[in-house]
């Protein structure tokens, strides 16, 4: 049995009505095979260095500026795919706290994987913007020197191992970087996002089962938007739940609000914690939505209601993050449009910078195929 | 021919969903499945959502049902095997492989069950499979989407491959596909998807022979070899080839597997010259048996070596300007052409 | 949660110890989300036509016959592979239970789908020995005119739809064969076979998927036999359970006592009259034991104790059927002597058979490749 | 020369486990993993229960222990993948593909992730995996335990694909693949594995070329070219030739990706006739890929046209005699040898 976990969610009573099972507020359910899940116990640290540990105005402020800058460079990102410059954006717009919430307990050392739709992986991991955005054009200061593209960002330097293109496919590599740190007796871990489609790919199984019997410090993060294109999750997933499917493979899995960035920062806190103790994997099953159409230019209407999209849409993870930081006195409305404006201007210059750079050499064509040949 | 024939102009995407609806109407074991090939899962306001990632299947749902129009999860292992198993019990299963890059996940059901199970069972077992799948780059979508492959699922024996590259042959090709009673591929390329193109396209249900290849255009002094996609680029470059006064005859292949070897022997016999014009990699390819076969079949009759336009070996860049170079282009094969017949 | 099911297993007290999870006696643990396993109770025919459906004296003879034909012939292609006549054969000595309980359900129009150790589903599926002992010599009467051999026996007029030499690689195929009939409308059912070892495959978790959102008669069956190879199912099976991995598909899982032909045949009774009444697929888990080494010519004393095999010898499943029927007078000694020897000169001229068999005309290379081409 | 010099002979089983071992001891990033590598799971009484299903990995576990000596689950997609992100992340990993048919369940990870990852992020990521897999019939083990498919791979650009054909080239070319910082695929013939040769394989550590071929004889008359096993098989041939008169090449290709192209085409313009001796399936293959490469690059040296001795297109018979008709042999290539020479 899976866990739920909604410390912070502010779920209005109709959370269910539009197929994810009602969440457990302030409460979580201890699963018996889940020995040291146990987010809501804040003495939990056990000596773990990282990044961002406690909620308190740094992380929070730290994690706004993320949301807010994914938002704004996705936003930019559908103008230049708008004006032709690319093709096939997957937009992130409205999933901005899944990575956020995680990317806080994470360092340089860490790593990420993600997939065909991750710019928001990217940023929350650190990478630069200028880069990001010179890649979705195909210029050479992109990341991937333009040859991968909007589906294939990477910098290993950052820890970010690859946006991967397969549905899937990413899954067994982060257990192998996993596998490395096991190796080399480090105390990195390694976090794969995926989608509620993605969970339906037989990898996802035999990667649960190797790091299960293996032990290794990888968090499997599924972030249900409920769509995988048009197809919604409640079909494609038999039992209806990704999260409970850990329990086959003796390791936790929890359910959470995607949308509540403090949630996901909670929870996962616990998750990356349990994977620098050597404790083993970690399946999190983030609710979340997307708010464009799935690679951008189709409209999502033909397969889910306006009414669904405007209920989503209404817990928007921005602005759950901002009540909680105005409610808190964190910051002040001055101060967080003080945010709002570094990011806007942060993802202007990127443009700027993408849109100047210069195309790859012709050569290129051929270089980088191999390391020797 | 009067004023009042008029052609039916259809695209590449309305010609294989013709395809499928007539065979689906003329069969009742024929089924299509596939990821989102009617989107909205099984919910009654969002029925036909997508009609497939390409479109392909518009419409299907509507007058077949769920029950033979069916949305899979994604796990391509699990439904093409399960097309497998379906076909090898009595059906006549479509099955959508939306890009051909994802044979990774499934290639053991195609080439360890699919193409050996009637071997293995003594004959005894039919596998009539048709597995619809989109190849090509030219689409800005990088090295994991724009693949073209045709050539790893010709190497191996039991499987049947076709490559149209019009609508009137993409309609024949995959009703030819469905009636078939072997496992056959069909390699749709991308940027052809949306095109409409001169040709007749008769309302009626026909098929184009598995196995036949096309001559484009008669002439005497080279051929050019096209597949699918390169099929277009080698008549333009036929073009600019006959403004220089070179009589140049095109071959559309349509079939790797089998592959139609006279035609392609008597027509290098013929001119003597042969210029393979293939967007797949470039080695253990399509063009490499073409090129072995030439070498080989017609040695005495060539007056220059075959000659490959490919891309080269490389993974497909996603950068435009690199990727307008990864494919053949009308002038790579003037060029190759030129130096053949010079 | 999965349900353990042992009603006429006779496992002694120690039957955990060497790993298997101790079994339930004439109990069944229903798991909330089974609605309609309860193999208990004997009302539950539904007016669906089966070859045996009462565990009575013509069903406990057939098993009986069935179980004994499989040995005798096992031990008879050890030697033909001991002479040399063949390579790699995977016996199936001591597995004879779990095919045979399940085959007494099943008529022609029924599937089966196996592995690479299949000889056993064969014969409980009603193949000809003599074409199957013609196979393994790869003589041109044998089922697959020689062509398939030992890993790929099949026989589509018996339901057999082969053996299948890579593991785990026929269970999406038996999910496919369940679709046939679910889109024919028949109420044909689909059983597939797979080992411990299998169960790691990803495309188990894909077709359990399928088959639980497409509700299909398909009944998903893991022999068990504590080893894959040298590697044993503790070290492999993350979670230590194959049974309680449907859950997280939301279908039935249902572990059992391999060894028992009656607790095979009470509960695939239920698997599938499940699935012939249309509620879809089941997962059973049937402990059981591999005699002898994994392709024959290994040892299996390499990574099993010698005490471990004595135990699981001592459980016999032919000697507990055996004892069943003498304890409840279904048939005396003289019967059963009379039953060994009919199987005995069954397998002889089915060596004989085989032996005289010529070899494929060397034509046939090229045929049989495809229909046509 | 003395007596005293005597030849160290060990088999390619035993040249495996060696060059295993040394790279072990050299570096402590290179793991191996792969299904009973080890046996027994992590039970301390079992320990090297198996050495591997081949007996490649004996005794490496008591040698480095279960952390670096791993016993995998049959779930090749999922630890095909591990050793992709091991091998991204800082680790050598040598994965063991028991058979190269179950490619088929982890094609994605080795096609699109091992060979495509360097490239589309921009060379910034290395992946220096290893695979090695079992090839080749004549085990009487039928369709889908005797495949060779090199050439599937050898397609895919990003991948670098060798073929030992003795215990001495088994080790270096092993040791080299290990060290190599791209994905490299070692393939070995499973009717090489038990044997013993002639030649000398020192106990040190060494490393053979990636990307070479050997030429094992000189001649003038005729170029046999063989790979892995089929080297074998040329020797004998060239050994009936000579006894014919001729003057025979023995090319051992070795590495076909990358492929010694020069070596191929200098030894065809020396001879003028080449035979291209290959045990995988006929189309789009190794085979097609090196008469096409001589038929275009020394169209004006030959003699004859390039003739190649594969299977048929056919999947692998388990019958024996069927099976002794699939596989090349040394009289098959003596027939098409004498019918290019003559
Ligand atoms: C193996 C594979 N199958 C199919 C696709 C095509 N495809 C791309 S994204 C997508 C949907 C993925 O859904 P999900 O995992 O929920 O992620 P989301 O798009 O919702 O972020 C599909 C089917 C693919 N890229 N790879
Ligand atoms: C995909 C694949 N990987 C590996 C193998 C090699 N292999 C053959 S049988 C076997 C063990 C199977 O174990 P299990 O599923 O428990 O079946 P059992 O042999 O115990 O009946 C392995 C690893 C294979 N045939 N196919
Ligand atoms: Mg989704
Ligand atoms: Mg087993």
């Amino acid at each position: 049995m899976s866990i739920t976990f909604g410390r912070f969610s502010n779920q209005p009573a109709e959370f269910g009505k539009f197929g994810f099972q009602k969440l457990n507020w302030h409460a979580v359910i201890i699963a018996p095979n889940l020995k040291s899940i146990s987010a809501i116990v804040p003495a939990l640290r056990r000596g773990v260095e990282m990044p961002y540990e406690e909620l308190n105005k740094e992380s929070l402020l730290w994690m706004y500026e993320t949301m807010v800058t994914i938002r704004r460079f996705e936003e930019q990102s559908r103008r230049e795919a708008d004006a032709g410059k690319l093709r096939g954006m997957h937009s992130s717009i409205g999933q901005e706290a899944v990575p956020t919430g995680i990317c806080a307990h994470l360092n340089e050392k860490d790593y990420v994987l993600g997939t065909h739709r991750s710019h928001h992986h990217c940023i929350a991991k650190g990478l630069d913007i200028n880069e990001m955005m010179a890649e979705l054009l195909g210029k050479s200061t992109g990341t991937g020197k333009g040859k991968g593209g909007t589906m294939h960002i990477a910098d290993i330097n950052k820890g970010m191992l690859g946006a991967n293109g397969v549905v899937g496919s990413n899954i067994p590599v982060a257990t192998g970087v996993a596998l490395t740190a096991k190796v080399k007796g480090t105390d990195q871990v390694s976090v794969v996002f995926f989608g509620d489609g993605a969970s339906s790919q037989g990898v996802l199984h035999e990667s649960m089962n190797l790091a299960g019997i293996w032990k290794l410090p990888v968090i499997f993060v599924c972030e249900n938007n409920r769509y995988a294109e048009a197809t919604p999750f409640e079909y494609s997933v038999a039992g209806g739940s990704v999260a409970n499917r850990a329990d086959g493979y003796g390791i936790p899995g929890v359910t959470i609000d995607g949308q509540s960035a403090l949630d996901v920062f909670e929870v996962s806190k616990e998750a990356v914690s349990r994977a620098r103790m050597g404790e083993g994997p970690t399946l999190i099953e983030a609710q979340t939505y997307r708010y464009q159409g799935h690679f951008g230019a189709d409209d999502p209407l033909g397969y889910r209601s306006k009414e669904e999209q405007e209920y989503y849409m209404s817990r928007d993870c921005i602005l759950m993050l901002q009540k909680h930081i105005l409610d808190g006195a964190y910051a002040n409305e001055t101060q967080l449009a003080a945010i709002d404006m570094k990011c806007i201007e942060a993802v202007n210059t990127a443009t700027e910078f993408a849109n100047n750079s210069p195309f790859p050499d012709p050569k290129e064509l051929i270089t980088d195929v191999y390391v020797t040949y | 021919m009067t004023q009042a024939q008029t052609v039916r102009q259809i695209s590449f995407i309305q010609a294989i969903n013709e395809a499928l609806r007539q065979e689906m109407h003329r069969d009742p074991d024929v089924i299509v499945m596939g990821e989102d090939i009617a989107g909205g899962g099984e919910r009654e306001d969002f029925q036909d959502a997508w009609g497939g990632p390409m479109r392909l299947t518009k419409g299907l749902v509507n007058d077949f049902g769920r029950l033979r129009v069916r949305d899979t999860p994604i796990s391509e292992a699990g439904f093409v095997g399960a097309g497998v198993g379906a076909a090898a019990s009595g059906l006549r299963p479509v099955v959508d492989l939306m890009y051909v890059s994802f044979y990774g996940v499934c290639a053991d059901q195609i080439t360890n069950n699919a193409a050996k199970m009637h071997y293995m069972f003594g004959g005894k077992v039919k596998v009539p499979l048709t597995i619809m799948t989109g190849i090509g780059a030219g689409t800005n979508s990088a090295a994991q989407h724009s693949e073209t492959l045709y050539s790893i699922f010709t190497h191996f024996p039991g499987l049947k491959c076709v490559v149209p590259s019009n609508p009137y042959n993409a309609k024949g090709l995959m009703a030819a596909a469905i009636r078939d009673d072997d496992p056959v591929i069909v390699f749709n390329n991308r940027q052809l998807m949306g095109l409409r193109f001169e040709d007749n396209v008769p309302e009626e249900s026909y098929t184009v022979e598995i196995g036949k290849s096309e001559l484009k255009t008669q002439g005497e002094d080279i051929t050019l070899l096209g597949i699918g996609y390169t099929t277009r680029v080698c008549m333009e470059a036929a073009a600019l080839l006959e403004e220089r006064g070179y009589s140049v005859e095109v071959l559309d292949l349509l079939s790797l597997s089998p592959m139609d070897e006279d035609a392609i022997l008597s027509s290098v016999k013929k001119t003597r010259k042969i210029v393979i014009v293939d967007e797949d990699y470039p080695r253990c390819s399509i063009a490499t048996d073409i090129s072995a076969l030439v070498a080989e079949e017609a040695f005495d009759y060539l007056d220059a070596p075959p000659k490959r336009v490919t891309p080269p070996h490389t993974q497909v860049p996603y950068s435009r300007p690199l990727e307008a170079l990864f494919v053949p282009t009308k002038e790579k094969v003037l060029a190759a052409a030129l130096e053949v017949l010079e």
